[in-house]
């Protein structure tokens, strides 16, 4: 697989580690234990595209957020996380 | 060893002893490298592996929102503005060599931009970190430099893909490096340079010589900032 | 008829036309005591036991593609009891005991080859964590041997003792694991359950279930119509949490790919299975002569049934660390098989919330030497409604308890059990 | 010795050079070659037909093609450590001195005792050994399998470690081409006269594909001429890269594929420096299949007979070796192409003693031919082949009607069609579809970005693999943005190809689909009959196809069989699923560089060369090597060194390089907001200046990783991680800060590799320092408290980091310094100290000293315990939200009955304890259901003169004095032993904070 990392570009797929799911919201404090175990235990496992948590770790140390079809590793989209070059953030 | 003079104390030991205490800092290769010829003596060195010591490198990174500021204050600072995409520019004692999104290494020459020296110049808009110890530089050139690194980078070299000026946050060995391609030497080869973790340097070196053998290597060191 | 040398001597003057089918093909009836749903190794174990143990033989067992195509047929064909946690200790003895008289229960010969599994370890912690997991096992009456290096080096004197990254100082032994053939285990129990009434029905889909008004499960819907059942045992591990969301299901399962390789067959090499305990591989050799041998996994979601190939260079990394003897032996084939990574490593097998919808799922990469326990414990619940007292622990709501069985200490991220 | 003569060799022609004579043995025999021969053409050039054994029957087995689906030809290439077991002499290339022996055979390959198998060949049909061998139940690994494996298996290997390197690199293009035949040099001419980058792969050693035997005009002069032509025009492409003996082996996703060079096989060992072979990982952009097809043989009665080769192989050896398989040869074919052998031989001199041909309309130039020449063309097939090790003699033959004929030959060519090679078209599963003029599986659903060409597109004419070859190499360069002009593309004549299908003549005898295996046509139809209908359990249970040549020319038969006796047609009964690699590769090629003590990397610390001049022993602390002791003269083992280095810390002085640790520097206005989320404590709180204890849970609510944070400026703290846990903590706080709480201003580096730190201990640490650091500072404890945490300049300029922080219990600092200075601060440390006899200590003493003082580290931090269980559960804030707050909650994890963490100590005060014993309550037998913990850390303690140790405990804490029993079974072992306060030693804390 090679993943086109927003800052790095193109790059081979094992500079990347995974983390898995990206759907699941971290809930807020105070949340029910139920979200919570929701969250962290409970998962679609979506056969066909996916959003994804990847961390660029032998690279720039991004974390991505990927959408890539689990039938077929094609990968439809990458785009930062949301605090991976924040400093434009309110510039 | 200009800017390199090696700190020393004395202390008056128990007894009457006077013991000499020195600072001389050591390079994470100093043990490793061997200067001279490694691999295929028969034919001229493919590979010319130099390691450049006595440096300064900053990390710089802009906290959140001050992105604008950051750049003005490096434009104010190095007299050209820190890349926002993987390359790396230079004026005459500075790189500047982008790591990552909104982060870049500044290295210069051993106590030129110290931490101390650009804390002051950075302090609304940016968080810095000491890295100066934390590396080895390694200037990787000659005719098989491209064919030597194509065994350790997954990175394309082809001056197409990499021309002068471009750099990289990668990894060799499951190892993060920087990779960076300096102006071209004197004999119109490429330039690559790389900095290394320390800890992990003199395993990299060991891997690098292993690979570059067959084409024959030109080992060195230098104080001089390339 | 029954297999045996004299059977196969008689049909050698017929010049071998004289054999039947080794299982019926059935076509689906209109409905069953129990429908199974996943034609592998648990799921054709789950009805024999159904029929031989519990007397329940109007069963079917539904399988989408042919019998085996899922992870029995593309497993490292290893068998072994070298569990450390309560409940996996004693239902792994189990499944073991059952490895050790199956080919003369089922009449096949599964070729159950007790070889001895060795886990390699390279420091004083691994040791460490291998005598109390060896410990465990002696507890519960299961064999292990902890070796030091010496009797490491007797064993296996060909493993790199001199100049490895990583030397090795010793081992924990299980004489008693080793392989099996692992498509025969599948026909050896299609065999043996189709003699005793149970319908094998291969190319037939599960499309859903159909439900009651209170929303039981009265039933699934097929590529080959609809089949009425008593109750609905899912035995599909690799597709869990797809076939489980037709019952509107949510799994604490994510799928991933598991590579397997195999070499050119050469003659003798390898006396037992290894594992290396610094890198990802581990070896045996097959009856026919390849080394049999696989690592981690790829690391992602995947369903593609592919591999990667920084995953390959890792294993091989790890072999030729281990004994460099291999480097010229040649790797002939690679596969992947999709695995159903639970959140703890560990498999569930329970009663689901959907009332007559019941769950064998989430073996990660250790289904195929459960297979016999799994067959065993499933048929209990499914016959009983009861949890079999071997596998009380794998129940579905322990995650949300917190009494997770959690072998390698890693918590709820699949990808690194 | 001396060498046989070559006396199959033709006087004249052939790519072979003659000037370079090589001699080379198999089975001991001497015999001579030349430059440009396999190993199975200078085998045929001397006359050689039997080459191998088959792996079941173990019948007598020639050559049957000449490339890498080779199933019979396979040897034991070179000798000793070298030896490569399964060889195809039909890749192997020769050179001189080259050793190969054939395998699978004892004592002789002539005289095969195993061969006795072929006696039993009624009983061993497919699937036998599931039927039986089951009783008694013990004889099986006793006996039956045993006996199983020593026949099974081909080759020997060598049995002791490759002297031979192997490295990988990694290659970019654009159009990466597989196959230098036709189709493959028209699309790498079109491609590089676009501008694109090329890479073109071939396995040969030798370019042009079937061009070298098959020959042929192109652009109106002699294949050779144009082939050379079109290569000096490609290397004047400056990124166009030829790379012979090189396989395209598998296409992995995003356009990576893996090729396997034989750099130096060509040679009897690698020159210096250099390796056997190179793994290449090639990222393409697009890739042109010009792979080619191959031939596929005819069942019928001995065809396996030495003598018995493929059409197209036969007529490589003649005109491309001058190698002679036979002198007067028969061909069965049913497609035209099989004809070419037919004139190849004419024009070599070889006597053609029949065609036998399937089809009913042999053309009329073939048939003048056949007049000319004097040969009968026959209308049928072959029935049977009379010979035997030696060769074929006769071959009889069923005429079209019914009728029979026989004929004296020394050699059968068959060609059953070509199936084109769909190997790596196939390998992200798509499925081949079946071409029915060709009667063969042609490539469909490829993987992005790869096209297939001439014939591995089912395209079998010369004048078409050009065509499409020139096509598909200039769009392949168009789509990544080449568009310079690709000229003109090369033209030739298309052969008529025309077939009529045939699989498989019924006769008497074995007749083999899957040679290497010996699978027949009876063992199919007895697995179709047991119901193993379909492709994939065919596979399985008959074992076809699996052998080392991949079932390349085995797999189309064998399924076309299948659907005959199912009554299926050949597309419904389809292919099994295509494997990567495309031939077998080197386990030792994937590995490369990393084996020995190359394995992985290695990290050394900054004190590592000071400590292995003091004579260290080292141990692997993950990819570390870190000081375990430091031994002296004298000490007769590690217990005597260890114990030393303790009593020295806790009376005197001593220091640990502890650079192993994960060091973070953790910045910004939020980084205490941001700490209070990661750690379970409070951190906003922590004064500048001071140093505070932490421990984080992952979000399942268990402990993930401990250690010291220092707050050195408002916006500055800087985090410690345990040796195990620096990177994946390093990635889990990047996490937490881009991915959960992005709001945060909060920047993370690592700097674990800029600070040389190093714990100094015991109660004359001050004294030490105070020789080190500048004078002004103040280290007494209203300046510098227990937890403190500042920077300090020592003596000659150097800054320092200095921490009042101690694991030892003990008075005691840890000290950074810039990484280059951390041999430098040994060394003074050493010169400054040695009046109070400073003593160094390894990780031992360092794990002894915790143990003492009760903390916990690895073993009990093994991701399966909580924060109470580890006795910090007070720690755990509740008026905030961390990482695992809420899961931590769930019943199971705080249960009253959860093991914790206690103290043990034997009641024998002489008795050693060992970590892995499990507790069981006294009195009770030991069981599942009694093991109510087990035994994680011992050391002997030298402070209390006796081993002690801590143990997870089931309600461990409410039994301190409780004496249980320490069963361990696996090294023989029972003992009583108290449970205790987990801190030995100081438990106030008084001396750490002396």
């Amino acid at each position: 697989m090679r993943i086109v990392c927003p800052f790095c570009g193109e790059r081979e797929l094992g500079e990347f580690s995974y983390l898995g799911d990206a759907k699941p919201v971290r809930p807020a404090a105070g949340a029910p234990e139920d979200d919570v175990f929701d969250y962290v235990y409970l998962r679609d496992n979506i056969a066909g595209a996916m959003s994804e948590h990847w961390y660029h770790a032998g690279g720039c140390r991004a974390w991505l957020k990927i959408t890539r079809n689990t039938l077929t590793h094609e990968i439809s989209s990458v785009e930062p996380a949301a605090g991976a070059g924040a400093a434009e953030v309110g510039a | 060893m200009s800017s390199c003079a090696i700190p020393s104390f004395t202390i008056r030991m128990e007894g009457a002893s006077v013991a000499e205490f020195s600072w001389p800092p050591r390079s994470p290769l100093e043990h490793a490298l061997v200067a001279g010829a490694y691999g295929v003596r028969e034919v001229a060195p493919g590979i010319f592996l130099t390691e450049v010591r006595n440096f300064e490198l900053i990390q710089v990174m802009a906290r959140r929102g001050k992105g604008a500021e950051l750049a003005s204050a490096t434009t104010a600072r190095f007299g050209m503005a820190a890349p926002d995409v993987p390359k790396a520019v230079s004026a005459s004692d500075v790189m500047l060599i982008w790591s990552g999104p909104d982060q870049f290494l500044v290295l210069s020459k051993g106590g030129k931009y110290t931490i101390n020296t650009l804390s002051q110049a950075f302090s609304q808009s940016a968080s810095l970190s000491d890295q100066s110890h934390a590396r080895a530089w390694i200037s990787v050139s000659g005719a098989k430099a491209r064919t030597m690194l194509a065994k350790l980078s997954s990175i394309d070299l082809h001056p197409t893909a990499f021309p002068i000026g471009a750099a990289a946050a990668t990894s060799i060995d499951h190892t993060s490096v920087n990779l960076w391609r300096g102006d071209d030497g004197p004999d119109g080869q490429a330039v690559f340079n790389l900095l290394l973790f320390a800890t992990f340097a003199g395993s990299l070196w060991q891997t690098m010589l292993d690979a570059g053998a067959e084409y024959g290597v030109d080992i060195r060191h230098s104080e001089e900032f390339a | 008829m029954k297999y045996s040398i004299f059977s196969l001597a008689r049909a050698a003057f017929s010049g071998h036309k004289t054999w039947q089918r080794t299982w019926r093909d059935a076509s689906p009836k209109d409905h069953y005591d129990v429908v199974i749903i996943g034609g592998g190794g648990h799921g054709l174990a789950t009805a024999w036991f159904l029929a031989s143990e519990y007397g329940i033989r109007n069963v079917a067992v539904l399988e989408k593609g042919w019998i085996g195509s899922g992870n029995a047929g593309r497993n490292t064909t290893i068998i072994r009891s070298n569990y450390g946690l309560p409940g996996n200790t004693g239902f792994y003895e189990l499944s073991m005991k059952l490895w050790e008289r199956m080919e003369q229960d089922l009449n096949y010969n599964t070729m159950v080859s007790q070889r001895g599994v060795i886990n390699l370890y390279h420091s004083d912690a691994q040791r460490d964590a291998y005598a109390r997991r060896g410990n465990t096992m002696r507890i519960n009456g299961i064999d292990a041997e902890l070796l030091d290096l010496a009797a490491v080096k007797k064993m296996m004197p060909f493993l790199n003792f001199d100049n490895a990254r990583f030397p090795v100082q010793g081992g924990l032994l299980q004489r008693r694991g080793g392989t099996a053939r692992h498509d025969a285990v599948v026909w050896g129990y299609a065999h043996a359950a189709s003699a005793l009434g149970v319908d094998i029905i291969q190319n037939c889909e599960v499309t859903g279930f159909s439900r009651d008004a209170n929303g039981k499960v009265t039933g699934v819907e097929t590529s080959r119509g609809t089949i009425g059942a008593g109750k609905v045992g899912m035995a599909v591990a690799g597709s869990s949490s797809r076939v489980a969301a037709m019952a509107g299901l949510r799994l604490p399962i994510e799928s991933h790919v598991l590579q397997a390789f195999v070499s050119e067959a050469i003659k003798p090499l390898l006396p037992n299975v290894m594992t290396f305990g610094a890198g990802h591989f581990y070896v045996s050799q097959s009856d026919k002569g390849g080394l049999v041998f696989g690592g981690d996994i790829d690391g992602y979601n995947s369903y593609a049934q592919r591999g990667n190939m920084p995953v390959m260079e890792d294993v091989c990394e790890g072999g030729m660390a281990l004994m460099p003897m291999i480097g010229r032996v040649r790797l002939l084939r690679q596969w992947g098989g999709i695995m159903d990574m639970s959140m703890d490593g560990s498999p569930i097998i329970d009663k689901t919330p959907v009332d007559g919808l019941y769950l064998n799922a989430g073996w990660c990469y250790g289904g195929f030497k459960a297979t016999p326990g799994s067959g065993l414990v499933f048929a209990h619940l499914l016959a009983r409604d009861e949890l079999h007292t071997e596998a009380a622990r794998f129940r579905l709501d322990r995650f949300r308890r917190g009494a997770v069985i959690d072998e390698k200490g890693v918590g709820a991220q699949t990808n690194l059990h | 010795m001396v060498s046989h003569a070559q006396t199959h060799r033709l006087e004249s022609g052939g790519l072979i050079d003659r000037s370079a004579p090589l001699n080379f043995r198999f089975d001991g025999k001497t015999f001579a070659g030349f430059q440009g021969d396999t190993l199975a053409s200078a085998l045929i050039a001397n006359g050689v037909k039997l080459v191998g054994r088959s792996f079941k029957y173990h019948r007598p087995r020639g050559i049957l093609t000449s490339g890498s689906e080779e199933p019979n030809a396979l040897v034991e290439l070179r000798t000793g450590a070298r030896r490569e077991p399964n060889t195809k002499a039909t890749t192997a290339e020769l050179y001189d001195g080259l050793e190969a022996a054939s395998q699978n055979c004892w004592p002789s390959l002539r005289h095969d005792l195993m061969a006795v198998n072929q006696l039993f060949s009624p009983i061993f049909v497919a699937g036998f050994y599931y039927k039986t061998f089951m009783w008694p139940a013990k004889f099986w690994e006793a006996i039956y399998e045993p006996a199983i494996r020593r026949a099974a298996g081909l080759g020997r290997a060598a049995g002791v470690a490759d002297p031979d390197h192997y490295d990988k690199a990694w290659a970019h293009c654009d159009v990466l081409i597989a196959g230098s035949g036709p189709a493959g040099l028209a699309a790498a001419l079109a491609a590089g006269r676009s501008g694109a980058r090329v890479i073109l792969c071939e396995e040969d050693f030798a370019l042009g594909g079937r061009l070298l035997a098959d020959g042929g005009m192109i652009d109106g002069m002699p294949a050779a001429e144009w082939t050379s032509r079109t290569l000096a025009e490609l290397a004047t492409l400056p990124d166009v890269r030829i790379m012979n003996r090189t396989t395209l082996f598998g296409v992995y996703d995003g356009g990576t594929y893996g090729a396997i060079e034989r750099v130096n096989d060509h040679l009897p060992s690698p020159p210096e420096h250099q390796v056997r072979q190179r793994l290449w990982r090639i990222v393409a952009k697009r890739c042109v299949v010009a792979a080619g097809a191959i031939e596929r043989p005819i069942v019928f009665a001995g065809n396996d007979t030495p003598g018995v080769m493929m059409a197209s192989a036969m007529r490589t050896y003649v005109a491309r070796y001058a190698a002679t398989p036979a002198k007067r040869i028969a061909l069965f074919t049913n497609n035209e192409d099989g004809w070419r052998t037919v004139e190849t031989a004419l024009g070599a001199g070889l006597q053609i003693a029949a065609v036998v041909d399937a089809r009913l309309d042999v053309s009329a130039a073939h048939r003048a031919l056949a007049a000319k020449a004097g040969f009968p063309v026959l209308n049928g097939s072959v029935a049977g082949v009379e010979g035997g090790k030696d060769g074929v003699r006769k071959i009889s033959i069923s005429l079209t009607g019914g009728a029979r004929a026989e004929v004296e030959a020394d050699g059968l060519a068959v060609s059953g069609g070509w199936n084109p090679a769909v190997g790596l078209t196939s390998y992200h599963r798509g499925r081949p579809k079946w071409q029915d003029d060709i009667s063969a599986f042609v490539p469909d659903g490829a993987p992005p970005g790869m096209v297939a060409a001439g014939a591995a597109n089912g395209a079998f004419g010369l004048g078409a693999c050009l065509s499409q070859g020139f096509a598909a190499g200039a769009a392949a360069a168009q789509s990544p943005g080449h568009n310079g002009s690709a000229g003109t593309p090369p033209v030739a004549d298309d052969e008529t190809f025309s077939l009529t299908r045939l699989w498989h003549v019924a006769g008497k005898g074995k007749a083999f689909v899957d040679y290497q295996h010996d699978v027949t046509a009876s063992d199919i139809e007895l697995a179709q009959r047991e119901g193993f209908e379909s492709v994939e359990h065919l596979k399985r249970y008959t074992t076809l196809g699996m052998a080392t040549d991949q079932g390349k020319t085995s797999n189309v038969a064998g399924l076309a069989i299948l659907a005959a006796v199912s009554g299926k047609s050949i597309p419904e009964t389809g292919t099994t699923i295509y494997r990567p690699p495309y031939v077998p590769v080197a386990i030792g090629a994937f590995a490369g560089h990393h084996r020995d003590e190359d394995f992985h990397a290695t990290r050394l610390t900054p004190s590592h060369h000071w400590a292995a001049e003091q004579g260290a022993v080292f141990v692997d602390t993950g990819l570390w090597k870190r000081a375990q002791w430091y031994p002296r003269a004298g000490e007769k083992d590690w217990l005597e060194s260890v114990t030393r280095e303790v009593k020295a810390v806790r009376s005197g002085v001593g220091f640990c390089d502890v650079s192993t640790l994960g060091k973070i520097d953790v910045h910004g206005p939020d980084a205490g907001a941001f700490l209070d989320r990661v750690y379970i404590n409070t951190f906003s709180n922590l004064a500048v200046g001071k140093a505070r204890y932490g421990l984080m849970l992952r979000e399942d609510g268990m402990v993930y990783d401990d250690g010291t944070t220092s707050r050195l400026a408002e916006d500055h703290y800087f985090l410690t991680t345990t040796t195990a846990k620096a990177g994946p903590v390093m990635q889990h706080l990047e996490f937490c800060r881009q991915v959960l709480f992005p709001q945060l201003d909060v920047q993370l580096t690592s700097v674990s590799d800029q600070w040389a730190q190093f714990s100094i201990a015991g109660p004359k640490t001050r004294d030490l320092l105070r020789e080190i650091v500048d004078p002004a500072e103040d280290l007494l404890n209203e300046a510098f408290p227990f937890m403190g945490a500042r920077e300090v300049a020592l003596r000659g300029g150097i800054k320092a980091r200095l921490f009042r922080i101690s694991f030892s219990g003990e008075m005691a600092f840890e000290i950074s310094v810039p990484a280059r200075y951390g041999d430098a601060l040994v060394r003074n440390l050493m010169l400054a100290g040695k009046q109070f006899g400073v003593t160094p200590y390894g990780t031992e003493a360092l794990g002894v000293m915790r143990i003492e003082k009760g903390h916990v580290a690895g073993p009990e931090l093994n991701g399966t315990t909580t924060a109470a269980d580890l006795g910090h559960g007070k720690m755990m804030s509740t008026k905030k939200d961390f990482i695992g707050c809420v899961m931590a909650g769930r019943e199971a994890l705080a249960a009253a009955d959860r093991q914790v963490v206690v103290g043990i100590k034997p009641t024998d005060k002489k008795r050693r304890l060992r970590s892995g014993a499990h507790v069981i309550p006294k009195g009770e037998i030991p069981g599942s259901a009694s093991s109510q913990g087990y035994v994680t850390s011992v050391c002997f303690s030298p402070t209390l003169d006796q081993w002690i140790g801590l143990a997870l405990v089931e309600r461990g804490r409410e039994r301190i004095g409780e004496i249980v029993h320490a069963h361990d079974p696996l090294r023989g072992e029972d003992y009583d032993v108290e449970l205790c306060n987990p801190v030995f030693y100081d438990p106030d804390g008084g001396r750490q904070r002396g």
